[in-house]
């Protein structure tokens, strides 16, 4: 698919948010897919390569909206992306997030793994859910879209490690003490984070659905590149592709040690 | 002239184009038919087949490089049975030729696959002797001139429907006496390359980039390697030679064409835009139409010294 | 801490850094003078010199690929005697290391150059065995283990003092094998990688884009293989080695220290940019005070695995 | 160095001009002179991995200008390029065209070939030098410039072998007429023009100096992969290092059967 870059703002020295205009897309677009990004704005050109992923971090009037954070090739030369020029992408990837009819819901994001939940936030408050933020980031910078996330949330609780905003420390110590409220939780964030906030909810019989990273080729379940492990009813371990089966897992199921 | 001018008969069977997906890059054919037409490839080699289901190497797999990827997935597929009972049901309904890549961890099981598959409705089987990335078999055969002859030898001998592509390492000093051990042991064709063996690290964890340490090296970045050894095969055998390695458009494959490919293998592209196999089949037609060609394989090894 | 974080010992010879400047990419070191101070580098490893003044191949002898770049210049140099009595004496005004590669299409050429050179003022002497780009000798050498042994015992027997780096070629099934050769034959030091034996047809004209036909890939496209080569060879090997291909940055150098490089050669970079070098030093100091490391060769072979 | 695009202007569907503010390189350019231009703006990205050689078209406050033809990676990126944006070029390289102090003096150009005669041109106007220019193209495309040269030239000679502009034919054949009218001949352009342009200077033993083109890896000199070969006064080939002792040749000594 191919669309228009409405914007391409810098939020600070790490991350930029960019707003792309595809009818085509958005329609199908669900919270939790994915969609694979053409960095390289020229087919005569190999560096870089791949595609890459990134999360639908939220839908608008014909628009959706990646943000992103600098890490090397590919996300700096998005960085450089000018408005109103036209970007390669795949169409929306992945499973997404389920939506169980909870009542009351813990979100609980960590530093660009608060991407995706916007968008499942408006959904989820669409559906008449109460839904609290945890979000957790290691210093002020990467803390975002409070604006955007106060539409949806009842409460929001941030925490950066430095304390330079919300609380000192990480986020799943204020998730730990107000666990028994929630009906589910969806987190997306760094593994550690994402493996203790699994531990809190499984401790809790709380279920708990968790949105994953792993390096991508194709992004369509053919390179066989991106595997997450589970254990299944049997305590057998199976191996999924994170592209298609994913990148939305179900948290009590996932072998930490394996990622 | 009504004779399409891509289409080629490739050890009797004919493809209505000689744009073969490669194995490994485009899973069994179905992951990519919710995003294009697979009809109008012409062919698909699929993930390499053994005689068991494999769960392959451990992650991560995949690494991006400068103009290229390494992997070390290890082979993993569903297993002969499986894909039998599974995949190939499917993938029978596209109107494409199937080329079955197998492996196998000794003689034995290369024989045993070849000769499960001999008998199912596919139509052409991809002998991978390269893998780099699984530590018995694979490769091993494919650095060793008197292996290759025994492997193929044996499993074109318990054969007796299908023609066999042998599909040679590039991590050779010299690919021309593999290409003679695979042509004088009864392959009907030759695929190449499969990946060069590479590293990357990670500066700040130190650790390396792919958990197996080493994986295949694919895309751009090896096509010379690839055109040098398709031009030192097509003057060393007479089988046709299928090229492989980091075609990206049609003008590489015309490039590999001139070196002595009879057909090509597109791979690492796929991954970068999943209908690039359908545009290079596309601009392909528009460059035999312009330049007046009658069939695509009389540019096959024209290269002028 | 008195010493610097790059001054490194290489076989006995004092280093101020570990950026040298790889064989053929460099000229004679003059001709970057006027664009550059060669004060700051290393070392710089000049043109393979040979016996005679050599021509070299026909043109065109280079041609770029996908993130990298084919050449064939066929060790086209001023001879050894034209090298001590024009070049050496301007060489040795600046405040660097001469390292002098050099060939020969037998092992007596070798050894007479060999023998020469050993008395001149120049601090290392690095004999390529893995040239691609000539006929006899180069590569020749450096495709079989024998002739490989054989070429570096006479010449390390016929020198008295002046340390040995033998440069490997990356054409090979299995590089450990060599690396053991040379060691075993008295290297003092090995240099890994040269080039990937490549090449590149232009479809208009169906020539080859180099009059040689094949010609050597280096550039970032090959840093992959060259990283693993010089993993699997300092696993092999006690002798120190320097890596080579594709470096373009720091990170790149640390990345063949990581895999086993006590030093390393900046080729293909120097063409993209000349102060690349100076740069990648500026940068690897800088980087040494941020991690507070005491000498860069603490990462020698540090990759975790 | 460095320098600001000041313009970038698409000529026609093949031609492309650029102009660079760089005072340090202006100062040191010369007629005759190339140099290296670095077409991939970023410094992580490796394709297209060299740099590119183009001839100093002209320089004027400040300011120096590229002809360029697109061809293929390096020309296309660089016809991308935006205003304003900052551009790695090497210092002025090779030699340069020489002045022997003649009163009336043919240049000889053929497509993009026209690119280094214009700086030369204002060059010998401004020694009191008279100048004819025989300008040769394929189609009209291929005729660029007229204006310019209208400042420096006495008489322009345009042929197109398709005849939609000037003369139909090539441009060898009215310099053929004319040839004895001149002092020296100045070329550039596509080999064959070149040669034969030699041939009939020698004949009339009219000195003349052909400005040519190798790919160049380097282009100072150290990797030895731009050779010409130079006949010289013993009739022994040379080779020299087109990016040094060339660009510019005198024309008598090349050997053509080698280029
Ligand atoms: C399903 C999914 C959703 C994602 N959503 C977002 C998002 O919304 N915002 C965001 O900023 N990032 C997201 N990421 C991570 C993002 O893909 C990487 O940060 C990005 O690929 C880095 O590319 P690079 O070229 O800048 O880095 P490089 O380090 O140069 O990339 C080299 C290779 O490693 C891969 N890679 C590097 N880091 C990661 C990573 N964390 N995850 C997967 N692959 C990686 C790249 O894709 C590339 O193939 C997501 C990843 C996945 C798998
Ligand atoms: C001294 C000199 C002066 C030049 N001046 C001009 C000029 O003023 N205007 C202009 O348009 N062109 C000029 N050229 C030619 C110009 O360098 C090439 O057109 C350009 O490099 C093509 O690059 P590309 O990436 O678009 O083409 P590609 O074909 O993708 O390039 C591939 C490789 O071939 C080389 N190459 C391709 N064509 C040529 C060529 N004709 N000459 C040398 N190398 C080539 C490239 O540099 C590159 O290394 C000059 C060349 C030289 C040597
Ligand atoms: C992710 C991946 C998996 C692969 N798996 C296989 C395989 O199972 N069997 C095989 O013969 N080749 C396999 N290959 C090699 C490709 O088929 C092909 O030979 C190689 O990638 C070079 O072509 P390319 O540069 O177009 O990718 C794999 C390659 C990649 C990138
Ligand atoms: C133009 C060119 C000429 C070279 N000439 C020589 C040579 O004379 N002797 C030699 O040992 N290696 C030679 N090499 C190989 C380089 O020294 C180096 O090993 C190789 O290019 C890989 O490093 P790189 O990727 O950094 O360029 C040459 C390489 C290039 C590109
Ligand atoms: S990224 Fe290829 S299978 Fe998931
Ligand atoms: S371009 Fe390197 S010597 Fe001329």
């Amino acid at each position: 698919m191919k669309g228009k870059v409405v914007s391409n703002t810098k939020l600070n020295d790490k991350y930029y948010l960019m707003e792309i205009e595809c009818e085509e897309f958005v329609n199908k677009a669900k919270p939790g897919h994915f969609m694979m990004v053409k960095a390289q704005q020229y087919d005569y050109l190999y560096d870089p390569l791949l595609r890459r992923p990134f999360g639908v971090c939220d839908i608008e009037r014909g628009r959706f909206k990646i943000l992103y954070v600098l890490i090397g090739k590919g996300t700096n030369l998005l960085s450089q992306i000018k408005i109103n020029s036209t970007i390669e992408f795949s169409e929306p990837l992945g499973n997404t997030f389920k939506y169980n009819g909870g009542k009351k819901v813990a979100m609980v994001g960590g530093g660009v793994g608060i991407a995706p939940l916007l968008f499942l936030a408006r959904y989820l408050k669409n559906q008449g859910t109460e839904i609290d933020l945890y979000y957790g980031g290691k210093t002020e910078d990467d803390i975002l879209m409070i604006d955007e996330f106060k539409k949806y949330c009842s409460h929001i609780i941030v925490t950066t490690e430095n304390g330079k905003v919300g609380q000192k420390g990480i986020v799943t110590e204020p998730l730990q003490k107000n666990i028994l409220q929630y009906d589910k939780i969806y987190a997306c964030g760094p593994k550690k984070m994402l493996e203790a906030t699994t531990k809190i909810a499984v401790e809790n019989k709380i279920p708990i659905e968790v949105s994953l990273d792993e390096r991508m080729a194709c992004g369509m379940g053919a390179c066989l590149g991106c595997l997450i492990y589970l254990k299944n009813d049997n305590g057998e371990i199976e191996q999924k592709r994170c592209c298609v089966e994913g990148p939305v897992f179900d948290g009590s199921k996932i072998v930490w040690s394996n990622q | 002239m009504s004779k399409s001018p891509l289409s080629i008969n490739l050890c009797g069977i004919e493809f209505k184009n000689p744009i073969i997906t490669a194995s490994g890059t485009f899973g069994y054919g179905i992951e990519y038919s919710r995003f294009i037409d697979i009809n109008k490839l012409g062919g698909i080699s699929v993930k390499g087949i053994s005689l068991k289901e494999t769960s392959g190497n451990k992650m991560p797999r995949i690494m991006e490089t400068n103009a290229g990827m390494l992997n070390a997935i290890g082979l993993q597929n569903v297993g002969v049975e499986k894909f039998i009972k599974e995949k190939l049901p499917i993938l029978k309904k596209y109107d494409t030729k199937i080329i079955v890549n197998f492996w196998g961890k000794s003689v034995e099981e290369y024989v045993e696959v070849a000769k499960i598959l001999d008998n199912e409705n596919v139509d052409m089987l991809e002998m991978n002797i390269s893998c780099p990335n699984i530590k018995e078999g694979g490769i091993a055969f494919g650095t060793d001139p008197k292996m290759t002859y025994t492997v193929v030898y044996e499993t074109k001998k318990a054969i007796k429907n299908k023609p066999l592509i042998v599909k040679l390492s590039p991590n050779v000093t010299d690919i021309k006496i593999f290409g003679k051990m695979a042509q004088e042991a009864g392959a009907d064709a030759i695929s190449a390359i499969n990946t060069l063996l590479g590293m990357a690290i990670n500066i700040e964890t130190k650790k390396p980039y792919i958990s197996n340490i080493t994986g295949g090296l694919s895309g751009p970045a090896i096509k010379p390697v690839a055109i040098r050894m398709v031009y030192e095969l097509f003057k060393t055998v007479d089988i046709p030679i299928i090229g492989i390695g980091g075609i990206m458009n049609y003008k590489d494959v015309i490039e590999f064409y001139l070196a002595g490919a009879k057909a090509v293998q597109i791979g690492t592209a796929n991954f970068v835009n999943p209908e690039i196999s359908l545009k290079i089949i596309d601009d392909l037609e528009k460059y035999m139409a312009d330049k007046n060609i009658e069939n695509i394989t009389d540019f096959t090894g024209k290269v002028e010294i």
